[in-house]
Parts: C-alpha cells; structure tokens; sequence
C-alpha cells in the first residue's frame, strides 16, 4: 500500500461559513457516519493597554507543517476509528470575527469523533509552526502567544 | 568562503529581531554552537525562547549540523 | 432577573447545512469568540439481517423534552464559560446521510466550548425523552438504542 | 365513573405494545401500582424497561399520583 501523502491544510485569509457548509453537505453521501465533530477557531478582537486586535496574519513553515500534520493525521487516524479528517487552517490576515482554523473529524459514533477532533485541536495548537501576528487597529502589533 | 556560509530561514517574531525572514550565517557544526553565535549576534535572542529545526524537525538536544542541513529558527508556535 | 425561558430546539425533519453555514455566520459578529465546538448527528444506514436503515423517524414528548432541555442549558451554562448555547433536533423522517443533531457551543477559549458540547451531547442522548424508529427500506422498522 | 379514569400518554415502542399514543385507565394512588396494573393488562411490559413521568418528571421511586397528575409512559431514550 501506498503510503497517504501529506495533504496541504492551507488557505489564503479566512475560512467561511460556506465552505464549511459544503464540507459537511459532501458527507451526506457517506452512510456509514454516525457523528461529526467540528472545532472552529475565531479570531478574537482582544483588547490590549487600549488597542483592539483586529485581525491575526498568520504565517508558517509550510514544508514543516505539512510534514507535521501528516504525523499527526496519521497517528489519529491509528488512534480513533474515524471515517474522515479535514484540517484547514488560514494563512495571512483573518479579520476580528473571521475563522482560522476548521478541524472536522467523522466517526461511525460520537465518542471516536469527539476525541479526535479535540486532540487534534491540541496538537495543531502544540506542534504545528504556525505564528500569528495580532494586528491592532492602530496598525501596531504584538506576536500572540497560545496558552 | 561562501561555501562556508548558511541560509537559515528566521519565523515569527524571531523576524522582528533579526530583521529578515532569512540570513547567511557562518557555518558551524552543532546546534548548540549555532545557537551561541547566534545570541551572539543577534542578544535579544536570549530573551526570547525559540528552538532550532533541522532538516524539518526540532532539534531535541545538541544535534550535529551538515553542510547541506536545512535550518530554521521557530520562536513558539502560535496557530488555530 | 427573569428566568430564561425553555427554548425550542426542534425542528422538522433533517436539519440542513445551509442552516449551520448560517448559524456559524451569525456568529461573526460576536468578537469575544474565540472557538466554536459542534457535534453534528448523521443518519447511519445501519445494515441488520439484510434489511438497511432508510431514515430515523423522531418523536418527542415535547413539553418535557423542552423542560429538561432548559435544565441541562442552565447547568451547563453555569459550569463553563460560554458565550452561546444552541441545539436542534430533529423530529419526524431524516433520511440516511441527512443531519438530525446540531449541538453548537461557543467561548472565548476552545476548552470551554469543546468540553461543554460533548457534555451536551451526552446529556440530550441519555436525558431527552426523544425517541428514533429506525425505517428500513422494505418499509418494516424497529425502535433505536442509544448506547 | 368517567372521574376515576385518567389519561396516560405513551412514547416509543410502547405504542406498538399498547397499540396507542394515548390511553383512558383506571386511576391509582401510586406509580407501582399503575406499573403492575399496565403489566397485568399489557404482559408484554413486563419485557420491558419503562418509566412513568408524574407532571414532566421521571418518577424516582414509587410516586403518589393525584388525580390531576399528569402521566407518561417513556420507554429508553433514543435521541440523536
């Protein structure tokens, strides 16, 4: 068997509601899913010593993350007996408000979905070299930093 | 000698300090000397924590350098 | 203060991605967001001795389904801290590939939002008195267990 | 006397065994005693787990019934 090759997770600026939508209608065809479970991050417009966050432009290390995410990809799909994994995340400026990261897994039952989709937001968050820069609306900015 | 000399490509805030997204650097043999002259160079390194990727993947420990090895300077990662 | 009043979480029949595309969007508007957690149930056509599951047709015992579901709401809004809370389920025919749950939590933090969707989820599958009747092609049927 | 019949609501596979979503049945001071009388006009309860909801609430326990409660027979939840 052919060893999966890595898939790119990137996409320009932000993720809409509409590709999600179509991302969930295209599973409607796959009768053997039970349970989807979806993390959606969202930029937030924090506040900062009177500066609002207006946006987060993200950058990365695509070769590195692809790799990366290739690992994780295939030590989830070992894990959990999913049916299907689609992980997008945004590169460049995503506006206050805007989602940046899509994380969708399937499952026969919940449990499997459940788990893997919050593990994987995990690791994304821990392993993938990703940055993003917190713009203000002063057009300043400050490196975020996740917790 | 050029052939002595490395492209390192430089992320995240690590830009801000050493103002490129990549810099031609004197080649040395291990990541701890390359992090030395590094924070040599450039001091405000050794504020910040930041780790060394070779050839795509952190560096866990000293890990020898080639002449052909990929080098990246990642600050943490922040995505999602 | 006044109370919340229970709301109603169900609609007929299958609950369509168009309608999730529209909830996440509405949710743009909310900077204080920062993720998003959904579980998503999806009819399975379940094979048993030859015969394959077509649809799932849902009734409720609604008044007490909506008191209960007002219940869980409360408590799960003062556990975590969440920004919003929305469920629908469907009642009446979803057809195999087609949508019947749509839980949806939203929090400043992915912790938050992802821990109280998958209570959620446990809580409307082992407390809602909800029933499914699973209708196989050949038009017999036989009631649902949840496991 | 019509008085002394309550209204009972049926959910679920229930229905198939009562062969109704609503049934007319004498009235009783308890739950347990609603549940043996069910059981003895329906045997094929007794096959199954069932619980009674007094005004919207699953009754834990043998519950007093009053003549005004409201009753629901609820098989196992299946939602979802």
């Amino acid at each position: 068997m052919e060893p999966r090759k890595p898939k790119n997770i990137f996409v320009k600026g932000a993720v809409s509601a509409s590709f999600i939508a179509e991302s969930i209608q295209k599973h409607s065809s796959r009768h053997d899913i039970g349970g989807h479970s979806i993390f959606l991050g969202q930029v937030r417009a924090d506040k900062v010593e009177g500066k609002t966050v207006s946006a987060i432009d993200y950058t990365t290390y695509e070769e590195m993350a692809l790799e990366k995410m290739h690992e994780i990809r295939e030590a989830i799909f070992a894990k959990y007996e999913l049916t299907c994994m689609h992980v997008y995340h945004s590169l460049g400026k995503v506006a206050a408000g805007e989602i940046c990261l899509f994380v969708f897994t399937s499952s026969a039952h919940r449990k499997p979905a459940i788990a893997a989709c919050s593990e994987l937001v995990e690791r994304i968050k821990a392993e993938l070299p990703v940055w993003g820069k917190e713009v203000f609306d002063n057009e300043t900015y400050q490196w975020k930093e996740n917790k | 000698m050029s052939s002595f000399k490395k492209n390192i490509i430089v992320f995240g805030q690590l830009t801000d300090i050493i103002g490129a997204a990549e810099i031609n650097f004197p080649a040395v043999g291990d990541t701890d000397a390359l992090k030395n002259q590094l924070i040599a160079k450039y001091p405000q390194l050794a504020e910040l924590s930041f780790v060394i990727a070779v050839d795509k993947k952190i560096a866990a420990g000293n890990t020898p350098l080639q002449l052909d090895s990929g080098i990246a300077l990642l600050p943490p990662f922040s995505g999602g």
